[in-house]
């Protein structure tokens, strides 16, 4: 078996289903894998451990690889799993906000520097009205934005929309940026070139039984994995599990676009390059960004696994 | 001006402070604080009664209890975790405050040259570097302690600079003319000397230590089974599930507490016979 | 230096004044367990010159620090029949103390120190300035003005703190063998200076002393004390027609008065291990 | 035991230590650290060089340099903005520190009582509560303070308690004595006693103002133009720009030396008429 | 108490031995400028009891310091040409010191204090016990062994200074005002009981002192020191044929020197403003 960790970028939760599945069922071991899971959090470092080598893959991104290609860091993402970037932004049910635009009437956003970073940058330049007083750091807890109705906050599909209607007894308004025309690829296998150079069947097998895992998860019996991960996690809850599960299906994050033909983890050169276009049209990136070192699409789009979703 | 006592003890007596004196001071001793914890948890709900503030921004004093009482299995490993990596913690930092602190004073030279360094150390953020300590550190423990020590260590060489500065030229002669050696120097002199800064510094460091391992399991602690009440802290806010996230920072606040007191009880005993901050004036 | 007109010095227990200050049944014993004082009882007289004696440790410094309201007494009580008492239990009006250690402050320069009860009076700087130089000029420290007391030898310590006493022309002066640490003729010029104070403003003055000779040389009352615990040993007046002057010195009743004290010194320390 | 100097000096003149001597003293006392400093970089680059460390994990001085150069537009008022704020939580921290210690210092049973509070509040993790704060402080810029105040005020509270309490008691005795009243004992003798104590709470106070500048951007600060070094690194890290990282880093100690030194040199002004820490031993 | 045999005092100045401490031309200016010593010479021969008078602030504190190796010179030098120097340029060898002011450790208690300079020489307490209680026997503070200095009166503490000093059995011994704070009897006690150690021991003493008794009756060597800058005024030996007790006080020799001293001193200070 060859050993390899994957580095995550939260705590155990069912966003990161597939590969919990995948350790869980044997599907790595089938691969010759032996796979250690590096649970992310708030500050961990899991991309600086990525590229000091001590982990050998990481749930990356579309702009960190394209910001690594720019500061020479050769790393490269060989598939997405999420083919929509689950990032939201909520809003409150009675502020007025019907449409992703109204958005900018708000006086406060609440978000993590990283998206400031990034998708904020998007809706500065694609959307009227959205300004850097807006900008409020978020500390991962609710309370500012649920006191604050004349604000929004940013969230994860999956994770905040839940926990706000479960604790504040409303369900807030809900925009995925995604469907806002934010194209980004998302909880990507990101590893580094010399990986690629010296052991690419293991990065196959690995991205392969990672495919295979989330077919697995999605549809099959994902008990063991959802175990797994409440054992990572304590927090993890029956509910927001099954929760994240149906959002994830029915916002099609996993599987939309090409993931539909190709299999789930599908990258492909139109997609990205669409993307990366619409970051430099708001100069986010150089136009003369070698963006194509970001990634790399041999590994999927294969339609591995796609037999087992039922 | 008393008079002289009821029983009619003879005046020549040592002074026993009486069985009920004494008793009465060491009650008021823990009920004055005791009272005071108390009015403040009747201000937190009167807060909240009054402005009817929602328990997911500020939970009342109920809630947390039953938080505290509910989740006292998660949270009870995590309070222990997050007290050993503290004490782990203030050692390292007093081994190295004070370690650092007598290299400093070795000469005017050193000091110039070495004092702004550890200021570098002290002032570098820690979120910033955890990364190139997490990478470069053999273990996640090893990690978590290089943060801890570099958030604690200041304070305390801080102070023992200041009190080993401080002691009596005289008595320096003193030293200087029995031929002490640069050793008993220290050990004999300075080291004691400087006691009362040595406690404000320990008495500082307590309390920084506490937040140290706070802020280290942030920057590089490990998420999960083992990990401390930092981690619930966050998780809990994450959760919205506020009350437990009060309840953590009570049981933070009463970790400090009783490092505070344990310093402050460390402080008495070794001031108590002798220094002026400790002893009650008599005349 | 010669007082040049001797005023009558005031007997003591002169009745037609009330005490000032009245020690009754006084006991102090510290934490540390050490029985200071035993049941010392004493009545100081406006106008008198008192000089306590007794063996080193015997608790003359605590004494005055009881009489001057300094620290609570363990049994007994003091008493300031002709003075108000402020706040704090101390006797308001103006005492001065000159501790057995100078007890300067050693963040202000000389003339600050001499300037603090001024400035606790509210007495501007410039106002309190001349004052202050001549109370220097006194005691031998006018160039020193701008020194800071660890620039200063011990006996000009000793000084500074006189200076800071005698500033504020105090009614009731307490002296800790403040001389101690001069040499015989700076001691003998501040002899003569509080000497020629006390005759000029009648004021009262408490005095701790080791020397016999300075005891009987300066006042009209000795009060001896014995050691272990502390407490009054002999008390008596020193009467003489003389004034007190270098002739004094050489006189038959300045030779009597030393011996007796002497001898009372030697009677309350004889018999003990020292 | 020098003998005469060779200028024929008479022995009475005032001692002028010489322009040059005292040209060396600060020459050295300048020289020295820089060569401290140009020592470090040199062992960094030779780490670098050595271990061949890629840029992207730690970068050489040059690097770092480079990027020092041509970001200044961004870490310049990213730089200021930090300043600005390190000077505003030290201003409130030493005001909020000295103030509560003095209040703690008017009796044993207020201390018994508050103290523990003081501790409560310093070992309350700051992420923890921002969110509170950002509900209900009025703007950011409030929050923000909040939050800085918090992390810097304990050492100067805990230094200043110290100093306050190892007052002389013969000059307390002297200032009862003449009847000071409570304010005039605070005002001529508690504070100016207390100085060396103070001095250090300050020294400490400096650093951690700065790292509570940080902190506190991190946990409620804005973005955008008026960011401060702290969102800088931040984003240098999340865009792996790790050399704009360590320039951002480097701008941080230095900011952090600067306020040691002017701390110290303030200490100096106030203690080197008097106190042994600063005073040369002349016998 | 009576020194009961008298040997031969050694005549200051005999030839045979090499000094013990030459100070050459020796003065002393303070950062703040005050010259303490200029350009005083002094010679002292291994067996002497040298006193030092002179006004307060002449720079007697200053010169002792010097003798003892504490503090640089301005200028001049300071010669042990008996005793090797050790890497601090401080003479090896057994010195003892009384500072002008106590110099106790305040965290060790009186017995801590007196054992510290055994301690540094690595004798175990439990050897030097009964030497420090027999030495503090000898102040009289027997009972005060386990008291803090700050437990203790002035002249107490003054005595654990001196008890300290005495616990070595230094070679010598150079003590700076010892005997101020002390009551006549205790300070007599005392005066015999260096004196009895100089006899015994063959011990070099070099004394402050304020007063001339003391200076008369102790030394046999006397040095009048003038103030600003602190310089030798006068160097004489006080030589007797009689037993320095309790006669001696009452002999002509006795009352000879305290004459001469005093003079001396008088002359000293002369002309002066203090
Ligand atoms: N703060 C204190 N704590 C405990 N004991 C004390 C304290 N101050 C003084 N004593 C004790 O009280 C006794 C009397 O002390 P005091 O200072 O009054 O003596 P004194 O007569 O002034 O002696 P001296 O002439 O040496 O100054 C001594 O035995 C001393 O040990
Ligand atoms: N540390 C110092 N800094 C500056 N000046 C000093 C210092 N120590 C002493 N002096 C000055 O040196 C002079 C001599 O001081 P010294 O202590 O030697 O006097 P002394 O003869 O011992 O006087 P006393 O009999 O009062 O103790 C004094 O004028 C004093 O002001
Ligand atoms: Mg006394
Ligand atoms: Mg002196």
């Amino acid at each position: 078996l060859d050993e390899v960790s994957y580095g995550t970028n939260w705590l155990a939760q069912a966003e990161h289903g597939g590969f919990y599945q995948a350790v869980a069922d044997g599907t790595y071991e089938k691969h010759g894998l032996k796979v250690t899971i590096v649970q992310g959090g708030p500050n961990a470092a899991n991309r600086a451990l990525l590229i000091a080598g001590k982990v050998d893959f990481y749930m990356g991104g579309p702009l960190g690889d394209m910001d690594a290609v720019k500061q020479g860091i050769p790393l490269i993402s060989v598939a997405s799993i999420f083919q929509k970037d689950p990032q939201v932004l909520l809003a409150h049910p009675d502020a007025g906000v019907e449409k992703f635009e109204d958005l900018a009437k708000m006086d406060t956003i609440f978000m993590g520097k990283e998206g400031y970073v990034t998708y904020f940058e998007w809706m500065k330049k694609n959307f009227q009205g959205f300004r850097d007083d807006q900008y409020k750091p978020y500390t991962f807890n609710p309370a500012p934005f649920i006191a604050d109705k004349k604000s929004a906050q940013q969230g994860y599909l999956t994770s905040e929309p839940y926990e706000i209607e479960k604790q504040a007894g409303w369900a807030p308004k809900v925009f995925l940026i995604a469907d806002a025309g934010y194209g980004s690829y998302s909880t990507m296998i990101t590893t580094t070139q010399q990986m690629i150079d010296k052991k690419p069947d293991v990065v196959q097998r690995f991205v392969d039984a990672s495919i295979e895992g989330w077919y697995n998860y999605l549809y099959g019996d994902n008990k063991a994995a959802n175990d797994l991960i409440k054992k990572d996690n304590p927090e993890m809850t029956d509910g927001q599990i099954a929760y994240s599960i149906a959002k994830m299906k029915e916002y099609g994050i996993v599987e939309s676009g090409d993931a539909l033909e190709k299999g789930i983890g599908c990258i492909t050169d139109e997609r990205y390059k669409k993307f990366f276009d619409s970051m430099v049209a708001i100069g986010v990136e150089p136009a003369d960004l070698d963006f194509k070192k970001a990634y790399s699409t041999k590994f999927v789009c294969k339609g591995v696994g796609m037999a087992l979703k039922k | 001006m008393a008079t002289t006592s009821l029983e009619g003890n003879p005046p020549l007596a040592p002074p026993k402070p009486g069985f009920f004196g004494r008793n009465r001071d060491t009650l008021l001793r823990t009920l004055i604080p005791v009272g005071v914890v108390i009015a403040l948890i009747l201000l937190w709900q009167a807060i909240i009664t009054l402005n009817s503030i929602p328990q997911y921004i500020l939970p009342g004093p109920l809630a947390v209890a039953n938080s505290l009482y509910n989740d006292w299995g998660t949270l009870w490993p995590a309070l222990w975790v997050t007290t050993q990596i503290t004490m782990q913690a203030l050692a390292l930092a007093l081994i190295g405050g004070v370690g650092i602190a007598i290299f400093l004073v070795q000469s005017k030279w050193i000091e110039t040259a070495f004092y702004p360094i550890t200021v570098i150390l002290q002032v570098t953020p820690i979120v910033a570097i955890a990364p190139l300590i997490l990478i470069y550190a053999p273990t996640t423990q090893v990690a978590l302690l290089i943060c801890a020590f570099l958030v604690a260590f200041f304070p305390i060489l801080s102070n023992m600079v200041q009190g080993l500065k401080s002691v009596d030229h005289n008595l320096l002669n003193l030293f200087d003319l029995y031929g002490a050696s640069r050793w008993q120097t220290l050990l004999y002199l300075k080291l004691p000397s400087s006691l009362p800064y040595f406690m404000t510094g320990l008495r500082i460091g307590g309390g920084l230590a506490l937040i140290a391992a706070v802020v280290a399991e942030f920057a590089a602690g490990s998420a999960g089974a083992g990990s401390g009440l930092a981690f619930r802290l966050l998780e809990s806010q994450y959760r919205l599930n506020i009350p437990r996230l009060f309840a953590a920072l009570i049981l933070l606040s009463m970790l400090g507490v009783v490092i505070f007191m344990i310093t402050s009880f460390i402080a008495w005993l070794g001031l108590h016979r002798w220094h002026e901050s400790s002893l009650k004036r008599e005349n | 230096m010669t007082t040049s007109q001797a005023p009558l010095i005031p007997a003591p227990g002169d009745t037609r004044r009330r005490p000032l200050v009245v020690m009754r049944g006084v006991s102090k014993m510290f934490s540390s367990g050490t029985l200071a004082l035993s049941d010392m009882s004493l009545t100081v007289e406006p106008g008198e010159f008192v000089s306590l004696l007794g063996p080193s440790g015997c608790g003359k410094s605590t004494a005055l620090r009881i009489i001057a309201g300094l620290g609570d007494t363990t049994t007994g009580t003091i008493d300031w029949p002709s003075s108000r008492i402020n706040s704090k239990g101390l006797p308001e009006g103006d005492i001065s103390f000159v501790f057995q250690e100078p007890t300067l402050m050693p963040w202000q320069t000389v003339f600050g120190n001499v300037y603090l009860p001024l400035k606790l009076r509210g007495v501007s700087k410039s106002a309190a300035r001349g004052e202050i130089m001549q109370t220097l000029t006194t005691v031998g420290l006018q160039d020193f003005a701008g020194a800071y007391p660890r620039e200063l030898s011990g006996g000009m310590k000793m000084r500074v703190s006189i200076a800071r006493a005698l500033v504020t022309k105090p009614k009731l002066l307490l002296m800790d063998e403040p001389f101690a640490a001069l040499d015989e003729i700076t001691r003998q010029k501040l002899n003569d200076d509080v000497l020629r104070l006390w005759h000029e403003t009648g004021i009262t003055v408490i005095f701790v002393t080791h020397s016999v000779f300075e005891s009987a040389y300066l006042s009209n009352r000795i009060v001896v004390m014995k050691a272990r615990p502390g407490r009054v040993h002999a008390d008596f007046p020193l009467v003489t027609s003389l004034s007190r002057d270098a002739h004094y010195r050489t006189s038959e009743d300045y030779r009597q008065a030393c011996e007796k004290v002497s001898n009372m010194l030697l009677e309350a320390i004889g018999g003990e291990e020292h």
